[in-house]
């Protein structure tokens, strides 16, 4: 039992760091915003050390780490809240490396590796949101499978190459679902622009394509679909947790700033208990979504069934984050809502990312069903 | 007691009803027009100025107020029933929430006869747009501290500095200000409540633009700004009184919001195929059963002021209870929206009002003081713990600085 | 609108706060938690001063007054943490004054006026606590009515004279429910006294017992049973609240007591931003208690529909009061454990109190479904 | 990183397990024994004494304590594991917390060498019942500030003064003693860490009735008791230091229980069929959500304690966070049980576990500093904010009680 970080870990987490607090400076991430929400520079330098390659395998031009790794880069990530599709590329490095045919690792995986592929995952459905019962459909006939459907919000859309959808396969039965790998650029995919509350790029995206059977993941390599979906979500989830991770620390970091130096009524805002009390209970929560989110990772990087942990680390990363972020945004007062300041830009990286990630009390609902059913 | 109309209540919310039906839109909570404001300021203030205007036509400007200074002459009582009727219809009165909320009772309290003839009928016309000039960047909650000083120049006083937080003052035809005319006094005891005409010279006001997108808020800075005496309301150095009243009726006017958004969410809910999720319907009862504390706090306190007797610690609790009601209902919102409550502006459904309402929140809970503020008042008034005790409370204020 | 109290109301309050202050001392209430948990004495001085006949009609003995001045003598009884049957004997009043036969008025209104005669009210259920649908069985044969079934933990059945029971009629209908006057030296009715918490009096009672049809509340009388059950249930919780409220201050009283006396690192605890915000909080949620608990009381009184009323003011009753009492509780620190210290018995009143009510969550359900049904 | 057994921890907990299973009888959670010791303390002492023993005699006793003081010289992880392990079992331990949790770390930091020959081993046998004598009325979280006073008589020492919530102190053999002796230093120097025999004359122990019927607290009054000067742990006037070592191992004492209540509470919820319930079923995951962040973040602090690196906030937001955890399960068994839970004793549901258990919590949160004191030292190493300034910090002890 051992809750360190190994060597190697370390190297990783804090090479990430440093490439992000370089990188994502207040002035790039402005730029951005103002700009397409995409900092390619950052990418480019994400790629050059190694960053994009941590989950692909070493025959592919990866470093043959996996989710643990992915999830210390993304905790820097949010740390300094960078404008780079790194979760859905790297969960999708995942996906392939665990999941896809030999033909689709030797195609996707060098240029994941290289950072030179973007791969986003469209998880959102319109209504109910309930990953595993996909509402895009797939219909095959022969060799290739026509999908329809539509999935909205999805992340950094207009600047990737492929997305990840979930799809539920037309038949009998609507038990059978799996995951497709289309090319954003096949026709019959086209893609609506939309505004998001903390600016990052997204797209609906509709889909009236026809793509080959090869493309769906892990054809012909005799995996189960249902799993290489759940296997899709719960990294997703577990990414998405990470990130949350990194923007908590932020927005505490920018709390411990604005208390330490602002005076009030003689003396610093730190020396009024009121304030550093929940201050306090936001570095308590941080650590309940740090020790979920780690424990997740680790064990679906194991290969142990991780359905509990996962729900429990997506359950903190929802409600944790969102209350830690808005006890952040509400101790710097006035400030907080001025866009000049930075610190409102955690905030509204901690509530989207929520809503990425689902409610909280859906996590409930499921752990609920996972430890008791009737 | 009676908790809900009288009959002669009953038959004033029918009047006003009918009246604002035949003037003004019902809210369609289909395509609420909340947000509007954010996408036109000037447009808004057009819409806040015409609404005003026909309100005092038709004599339901300043209900409250003495019908000498041009208002109804009315209850405390009779003024929230207008406003939770009005809340149900769709026009624009956001600009005014200074001049009538705050610098009207504020006059007619504290101002010399000149300063009410002047002003407040234009006010209730809708012919004067004021800000408040309170704020600075470097009070925040200790508002007693502030630095923007003005010195005696024979008939008229300079002003020197610089406010933060100023609603409309883009668009302002006057400001409340205040500002520290003795620096040897302690820091309540120096300050003086001036009327500033928004025309004279030395006024720079720049937008800050808010988590929300909106410009509303502005930095204003004050460089050799003229005042005359005259424009002094109250006496020298005794500014920090006429602060109170002022700031007491922005407190009570924050808590006075209507509970439409349950409603709303309600009815989001159903569309969305969502008002049979347990979860979902959990949250919307307990919205419901804060609005409705709301609404009571709401009587009580309305209740204290119709009988004449200055609301207590109650203001402080609903306007708190007020503050957690938006942030829950705006959590709510988010929940039922989904992915959804991912998207803005144009591209965000319901026009948007939702994700507005979750990031409005902030200012909510700033205006009219912080929650920790108000946490310790409560403690003081309404559990009758000691004050905290301020070291720098009794000292000159030029000394009060170097505290701590 | 006007939420003042009326002269009469506020005479009321005063004289019941009066009774509550001079009677219910602390040492008062110990001797009755050593003995069989009722304070006669008390009781007396209540009925000598009019309290039990605040609900009764003039024409039977009583003021002529109604539940907004029961609610108001009950706040001073959980102000004070009262050992005394009021608010089932009060609840009883009003429900045989609304529904009752001219006989049952006739025969038990002068004694729940006099102090003479106490009843109870059997609400608990043993499963799940939907009063609504009560698990005692009536089958009527003829003019007698054979009552069978077993009701939980029913408080001061050991003191009262007579039980109001929630009864479902055997035959066809599950939705044929009422109201039993079951007089509890019948034979057939049999009692466990039961230890409890707060150390109130209760009883588990067992039913198998034949009644008159005229001892069914209202029987004759042309009411509408549901109806009558209903408005039992209704104001029973409605009264419930007005304790809460009372026990909510009495807490709060004690911790303005604590908070400005206790001194620690060189000054008053009440110097403590973090002790001072948490009893702020817990007075805002007195204050929301005592809003909603009135214009329930009042709502009922009024005779308009009160359902959703009443749900909120109990799910405040039940949420807000246990908040309350453990804050309470918790501020005293290790002085709230030691049972020499009168402060633990308000904590012990609201957590058993918010039993009988039910759940929080039970009460959002309800009027959950009353705002949202689908 | 490895969140979980390896191998050899796996192999470790399976032998812990069996021998466990032929000693002690597996805790059956229909009928918890967990409220017994409420009945008859003297009997639960007897017990204690006994398991101790035989956890002794099988070299299970102090698992991290040195082979040459009789433990068994192995890893906090392992002592960990053995603990949850043990968790499982119905054995009485409670009486040796203090002994084996506080006293002996204490004692093998800063002991001499023949108080730690006297004492260690008779403390793992099962043979000396140590209570603690640190808490003052007077004093509370600012257990600094303690008033009982040590004044020195040749080769012994005069105590004189009143201590409070002593845990079975009246079955104890020796204490753990701060006292002042000298009152001209400021609060934190003035102190020293005495060992009391408590056959001494003098001392007079009087039981306490908690909330939950229980009285294994006392309130102890020392009347001019003598201890020799050998029974000074560390240096006389440096008795803050070796509290903090009692401290911190209490702390992370209280952090280390079991999981076990959500386990039992989804068979409680099945039992009375509420496990369909939606709303139960979320406040269950809630609670299952809490008990696994509580056991990571207790893989963390044994990971930092097995690299002999002091825990840091850690262990502080563990103990919080244990805290909160017992309130919410204690509350959602409240819901669950419905009028059974104002039930008590003998008449209790489920042998009244669940009525204790919502009454011991405040016992649980006052051991180890209160949640405030707790908040304010994460604010300060978690976060990095500057300490709250203490008034009386640096005056002398006999002047700070008049300071404020």
């Amino acid at each position: 039992m051992n809750f360190d970080l190994s060597e190697e870990q370390q190297v990783i987490k804090d090479l990430a760091l440093q490439i992000f607090e370089g990188q994502s400076t207040v002035e790039r991430v402005k730029v951005a915003e103002k700009g397409d929400g995409f900092d390619r520079d950052m990418w480019q330098q994400l790629a050059n050390s190694g960053i994009q390659a941590l989950c692909v395998p070493e025959e592919f031009g990866g470093s043959g780490f996996g989710g643990v790794e992915l999830s210390l880069a993304l905790m820097g990530q949010g740390r300094y809240v960078a404008p780079v599709p790194l979760w859905t590329t790297g969960v999708s490095a995942l996906a392939i490396t665990d999941f896809g045919s030999p033909d689709q690792q030797r195609n996707l995986l060098p240029g994941l590796a290289s950072g030179e592929t973007i791969f986003t995952i469209a998880l959102a459905e319109s209504g109910a949101n309930d990953v595993m019962r996909p509402t895009v459909v797939a219909t095959v006939t022969g060799d290739s499978v026509k999908l329809q459907g539509y999935k909205p919000a999805v992340p950094f859309a207009q600047h990737a190459n492929f997305v990840l959808v979930p799809i539920t396969f037309a038949g009998n039965s609507s038990n059978d679902v799996g995951v497709a790998i289309v090319d954003l650029s096949s026709s019959g995919v086209s893609q609506t622009e939309v505004k998001t509350t903390n600016h990052e790029p997204q797209s609906h995206i509709s889909f009236d394509c026809t793509i080959a059977l090869g493309d769906i993941l892990g054809h012909g390599a005799g995996i189960d679909n249902r799993e290489a979906l759940r296997s899709v979500f719960e990294h997703s989830l577990t990414a998405l947790a990470a990130i949350q991770v990194g923007v908590a620390e932020g927005s505490l970091a920018y709390v411990s700033t604005h208390l330490s130096s602002r005076r009030q009524f003689g003396k610093p805002l730190a020396a009024f208990q009121a304030t550093t009390q929940r201050a306090a209970d936001g570095y308590i929560t941080t650590e309940a979504m740090r020790v979920t989110a780690l424990n997740a990772a680790w064990r679906l990087a194991e290969g142990f069934d991780a359905r509990r942990d996962v729900a429990v680390a997506a359950y903190w990363a929802s409600e944790g984050a969102q209350q830690v972020v808005t006890a952040a945004q509400h101790l710097h007062g006035g400030i907080g809502a001025d866009v000049d300041y930075p610190v409102h830009r955690y905030f509204l990286w901690g509530i989207q990312l929520a809503s990425v990630l689902g409610s909280a009390s859906s996590h409930l609902a499921r752990l609920g069903n996972l430890i008791a059913r009737t | 007691m009676h908790i809900g109309d009288t009959p002669e209540e009953a038959a004033f919310r029918a009047e006003a009803h009918a009246w604002l039906k035949t003037h003004a839109h019902r809210r369609d909570s289909h395509e609420g027009k909340t947000a509007d404001h954010t996408r036109d300021l000037a447009r808004h203030m057009q819409e806040c100025r015409d609404w005003q205007r026909v309100l005092y036509d038709n004599n339901w400007a300043g209900i409250t107020w003495p019908k000498q200074y041009g208002g109804r002459g009315a209850s405390a009582i009779q003024s929230a029933i207008f406003a939770e009727e009005m809340s149900q219809f769709d026009v624009a009165t956001g600009a005014f929430a200074v001049s009538i909320g705050m610098v009207g009772p504020t006059l007619i309290a504290h101002g010399t006869p000149d300063q009410q003839q002047k002003h407040l009928a234009p006010i209730l016309k809708g012919e004067e747009v004021w800000c408040q000039l309170f704020s600075e960047p470097g009070s925040g909650s200790d508002l007693a501290s502030l630095g923007t000083r003005a010195v005696r120049d024979g008939d008229d006083w300079i002003v020197n500095g610089q406010k933060v937080w100023t609603s409309f003052g883009q668009f302002a035809d006057y400001a409340i200000l205040l500002a520290r005319t003795d620096v040897d006094l302690p820091k309540h005891a120096g300050i003086t409540y001036f009327i500033l005409d928004m025309k004279s010279p030395g006024i720079d006001v720049r937008p800050i633009t808010q988590i929300t997108g909106v410009q509303h808020f502005n930095e204003t800075f004050l460089t050799d700004v003229r005042i005359p005496h005259a424009n002094i309301i109250g006496e020298i150095n005794a500014g920090w009184k006429g602060a109170q009243t002022t700031l007491m009726n922005e407190r009570s006017h924050i808590g006075s919001g209507g509970t439409w958004s349950v409603d709303q969410l309600i009815e989001l809910a159903q569309q969305r195929g969502l008002s049979g999720d347990l979860n979902i319907r959990q949250g919307l009862a307990q919205a419901h059963a804060r609005a409705e504390t709301l609404r009571y706090m709401g009587f009580r306190m309305r209740t204290a002021m119709s009988q004449m007797r200055m609301p207590g610690p109650e203001a402080l609790t609903l306007k708190l209870a007020y503050a957690n009601h938006w942030r829950l209902t705006a959590e709510l919102a988010t929940t039922i929206l989904g992915a959804g409550a991912m998207l803005w502006a144009d591209d965000a459904p319901e026009d948007n009002q939702w994700g507005q309402h979750l990031l409005s929140q902030f200012a909510i809970r700033i205006g009219g003081g912080t929650d920790e503020i108000q946490h310790n008042i409560i403690a003081e008034r309404g559990l009758g713990l000691p004050r905290e005790p301020q070291l720098d409370k009794d000292m000159p204020w030029r000394l009060s600085k170097k505290v701590g």
